[in-house]
């Protein structure tokens, strides 16, 4: 039964019926269908943004995921106003993606091991780690400690959250200060960087993994092209630092499209948890694929659609991030 | 804070009735680059410095310098950025824009600290890291990451005094410890107030409003809880006297190191965990229900409209942190 | 062993009598390039293998893979040198000759099967680390200190197998272990010959000789006790038989592991220590007088010419050391 | 009273009654005068190559050195005949220099701070490290463990002692397992590299002190020349990768003049060792200098003098070593 929130449309709120043109090939494409490619193109492969909930169920075994601090919310301490007030910029995301904030984690399971995951949402105000989503990672590296299950963090944001000041700058600190707690305690931890990756949470818990992975074509970088034109007069080129860049500078350690990471992922979980009985462990049951575990949610949360589509994914939204 | 900067300032008293003047004044005093920088400060506090080059991986920044110095008898680990005082010297700084070759460079130097049991001392006065490709495609974020994440579990004290610009993560590659010290006129943000006009007003013009709105003199870190002490600067400032100033920060520096040093190692890690830990406000919204771990997505954005204002834990117990707004 | 060898190759069978060429040929067996290397190995042995990919450092080295391995059903992470099997492979490589960065990314990987309770396996085939200044400005000589020391405290069992050229340092880069195999075919050298025969003969054209003089062969390094299994070679060897290679490699590394991993971690580490602590033999020369610590050196000058015998100690009672001859 | 032993004069032997020609700036330097500075050329800087005996006696307190283990000995295992067989080069070298082989170990004071030092001897046969030296490293290392004091290491060598094989290459592992045993026992060990520190010393224990340091224009490098030359065709620069360049390049920490060695490991040790009482020491007492420990014996050793000097002493010996 769909509750009717005054919600704005979700950005990667696709309206099934319509079509979307791809920004990597300009193809138009059935969203019906693109949905079932897990909003890959399937003609140049891009890979569209997803929101955080669409990402923990192309993820995760069907319904294993359990939400964990859903209620944590930020504040604007510093009173921040630039040509919005913070609180409108909050409210406004809050309205058009149904969270809190930029970052959703809790426990699941994926090809039957249990799991602490902590996705980012890029909708909410570029994915920017403010507050909540510092203590949401951290968090949920806690509680990866604590139940000794590996720790997986899909990354996707453009950095620091300018509002919150000198304390979005010490989530790098808070978040870094928990992975080493999980890497003293040998507990696994997989990162995931998504388009994009940048600023502060690339220079802090998304790029040391013990695995970092990464989705083809995704913007991974610390410093913003107006923060290089700006100092340095440094003019980068299109496309610079892309995952594939990352890998032969060595950082990134795998390249996995999307289709294929929920398996890439089972699989490394099968490496990094130890067996506990021997050194040999049975083979992993096979699992299947999970199905639309917020299917209905997802409609649930488009009651003002317009019918409009939003294919401007690859346009870093303003208004909140910062790259370096 | 910033009035009693102004009150010495004839050229910007002007701006006493306008805080945005006033607040972009300060930042320029941060950024004089007649300030000391590390190397000035240590000549003046230190008894003996022997400077360690290199990062054993691929070069040596100058940028960062990072040595073993005796302060009051002391031996001390001491890793700082360095800017030139001269267009010279700049150049042989590389601006004091440092590369993940100095961030490199701290942490093995800050590993010996920890190994031979010294204590460290970091000065931070950086606009930002190199923003440029090569210290990107040779992984300053990954530096910055473990150079945060050493800091936050060396097992040896840490004081950190910033002494002009702590700008964004490439300042805090350094600054993270036990105790966060800044000089009077520096400045802490989590992007330069350039660059946050840039994105949020959409033009650079608006960077004296950004730096208002971001918070970012000594003076408003310390009430925000990021700044533990504030120091104040002799006459006109830092640059006007910095072998006062050196005294000013090496009379601080050692009384906190003699705090520091009273706790177990044991007590003093998870004392600077927790500091961090704690850091950045935020509320609990009111749950509908009582804590169901199977909580529907629809009964959570039921209670989203309604918080109730909530304090981050502070299992810590040391420092402050500001009430958080019920704006959600 | 180099008899068999030269038994099934009808064109060096001539050198039968001629033990120079017939070290020589086992030579350039060890360099055939069609000789299966990590890759071919793996794709043979293991039913799973995820590659992981650079040294969070620098690059990303494809002279060197590394990753993560079930073979039998086991967790196991294998590193190794890849050559190319044909020239665009080969430059792809970069004609097999590691720099910093593979040798740091094997640490890296390494690391992550301490930690998460993997045994590691090493295939050896190399002519020796580049020679260029690419790689050693970027600190070759530190990359390969550093994995052999990694390799000598890693909490892990290792088995390192020869499979080609353990060529020099660049080869001991991935070759401490505590078991170190060699495919029949396989050489060790400290230097390659052709190296060794420019300095030591004054001309490369001494390859031959300095081959036989340092003794390279898989055989006799496994009678010298640096190498501990010797496995026969299918066919005319390794490259007639891929398949067959790795199927006895694969019988003996995991028989291998299975002795290992009934050692505890304790065990196994102080047993590896002793392994090479012990490595290389010396006498000790009679001294003129009971020890005294402050002998003087004309003393022991006069003891110099009158030696006696003796073996080093053997504190883990593990390996035979050769008996060192009486020249001095 | 001289010992007459049938031995040949020590290339580092220079008569004090004679002249020296500077290879660095061709200046007549008198041997006497040449001693007075440390076998550094007062005029260019140039720093000769000195023996293991003469590094102690300049770097120790006086008569402090206890020397250990002088009675290893090298043995020819394979039975190794280049243009010469290896028990006649072994012969050579110990008549020539009065050592068993090319290292020197055993503890001593610096600054009044016992030490255990390991110094390599350039002029038997190239430095180059077999089984005696790799054992000779590795047991100064262990009684630094062992005692806890710090391990001094002065490295010159060509690299790895062809004529033992693959048990050279294994010293290599010998002395890094060692040199793992400090760090994790938080022993300091101070590297100092002087000319020329190439092939597998350079590639072990002289790169990874907790401090490098390095002589003025020292040769520093993995890789020889002949080797590069052969296996890739590059040709590297004349002086390429000299003490200065390892600043540059990250590898060393600082250069110092052999004049100021002494003093400024003093100083070194006077950090890396954590005093006992709180967090405070007393300063270090003024120590003099140390007067000649050795030179008796440096008498006793030339006994055969025919008043040649040699100032060759940039010509790499042949006949032992190898670079990478
Ligand atoms: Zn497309
Ligand atoms: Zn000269």
């Amino acid at each position: 039964m769909p509750v009717r929130l005054p919600f704005r449309p979700r950005r990667d709120a696709y309206p099934p019926d319509l079509w979307t043109k791809c920004p990597g090939c300009a193809e138009m494409l059935f969203n019906k269908q693109l949905d079932k490619t897990l909003r890959v193109c399937p003609h140049c492969g891009h890979h569209f943004r997803i929101s955080a909930r669409m990402r923990v169920e192309q993820l995760v075994d069907q319904g294993s995921f359990v939400e964990r601090d859903a209620d944590l919310a930020p504040v604007d301490t510093l009173g921040f106003v630039d040509l919005k007030s913070y609180p409108d910029r909050l409210l406004a995301a809050q309205l058009s993606t149904g969270l809190r904030d930029a970052a959703v984690w809790g426990v699941a399971a994926m090809g039957g091991k249990r799991i602490s995951l902590c996705v980012m949402d890029f909708f909410f105000i570029g994915g920017s780690m403010g507050s909540v989503v510092g203590e949401k990672v951290a968090r949920a590296g806690e509680a990866a400690v604590a139940e000794r299950i590996p720790l997986l963090i899909v990354s996707s944001s453009g950095g620091a959250r300018m509002q919150e000041g000198t304390y979005s700058l010490m989530q790098l600190v808070k978040t870094m200060s928990v992975v080493e707690r999980v890497k003293a305690a040998r507990v696994p931890f997989i990162s995931v960087m998504t388009d994009p990756t940048t600023g502060g949470v690339f220079a802090s818990f998304a790029v040391v993994g013990d695995v970092n992975l990464a989705e083809p074509n995704a913007l991974i970088r610390f410093a913003g092209d107006r923060v290089s034109a700006g100092t340095i007069g440094e003019e980068l080129p299109p496309g610079y630092a892309r995952a594939e860049f990352w890998i032969s500078h060595g950082f990134v350690d795998r390249i996995v499209a999307r289709a294929k990471l929920r398996d890439e992922i089972v699989s490394l979980l099968g490496f990094l948890i130890a067996p506990i009985n021997g050194p040999t462990e049975p083979a992993p049951n096979p699992t299947s694929r999970p199905r639309a575990f917020f299917s209905a949610l997802t409609g649930a949360l488009s009651p003002d659609s317009n019918g409009e589509s939003h294919p401007a994914d690859t346009a870093a939204p303003r208004g909140g991030t910062t790259n370096g | 804070m910033v009035e009693r900067l102004l009150g010495r300032h004839g050229a910007v008293e002007d701006h006493r009735d306008d805080p945005v003047s006033a607040v972009w004044a300060h930042v320029q005093q941060a950024r004089n680059l007649k300030r000391p920088h590390t190397l000035e400060l240590l000549k003046a506090m230190a008894d003996e410095f022997i400077e360690l080059h290199g990062d054993r991986l691929f070069g040596d920044d100058t940028a960062i310098v990072a040595g073993l110095a005796r302060i009051a008898g002391r031996r001390i680990v001491v890793v700082g950025f360095q800017k030139g005082q001269d267009t010279e010297e700049n150049i042989r700084r590389n601006f004091g824009l440092p590369h993940p070759d100095g961030y490199r460079k701290a942490m093995r130097v800050m590993d010996l600290a920890e190994r031979f049991s010294m204590p460290i001392l970091t000065f931070v006065d950086v606009q930002g890291a190199f923003p440029g490709a090569a210290a990107e495609e040779r992984g300053i974020a990954e530096a910055i990451a473990k150079s945060v994440g050493l800091m936050t579990r060396l097992r040896t004290p840490i004081v950190v005094v910033i002494t002009g610009e702590g700008g964004s993560g490439g300042a805090l590659g350094l600054a993270v410890g036990d105790t966060i010290i800044a000089l009077e006129n520096s400045i802490y943000s989590v992007i330069s107030p350039e660059g946050c006009a840039t994105i949020l007003w959409r033009s650079g013009e608006q960077s004296h409003e950004a730096a208002t709105a971001m918070k970012v003199t000594a003076g408003e870190q310390q009430e925000l809880g990021i700044v533990d002490i504030v120091i104040p600067e002799p006459g006109d400032g830092a640059h006007t006297d910095p072998v006062e100033t050196a005294r000013r920060i090496k009379e601080v520096v050692l009384e906190r190191l003699d705090v520091l040093g009273r706790m177990t190692i044991d007590e003093l890690v998870e004392a600077r965990f927790q500091k961090f830990r704690v850091m950045g406000p935020y509320v609990v919204a009111d749950r509908p229900t009582p804590p169901q771990e199977r909580a529907s997505i629809t009964d959570r954005l039921r209670g989203l409209l309604s918080t109730r204002p909530s304090m981050p834990s502070m299992p810590g117990g040391g420092h402050d942190v500001p009430p958080g707004r019920e704006e959600v």
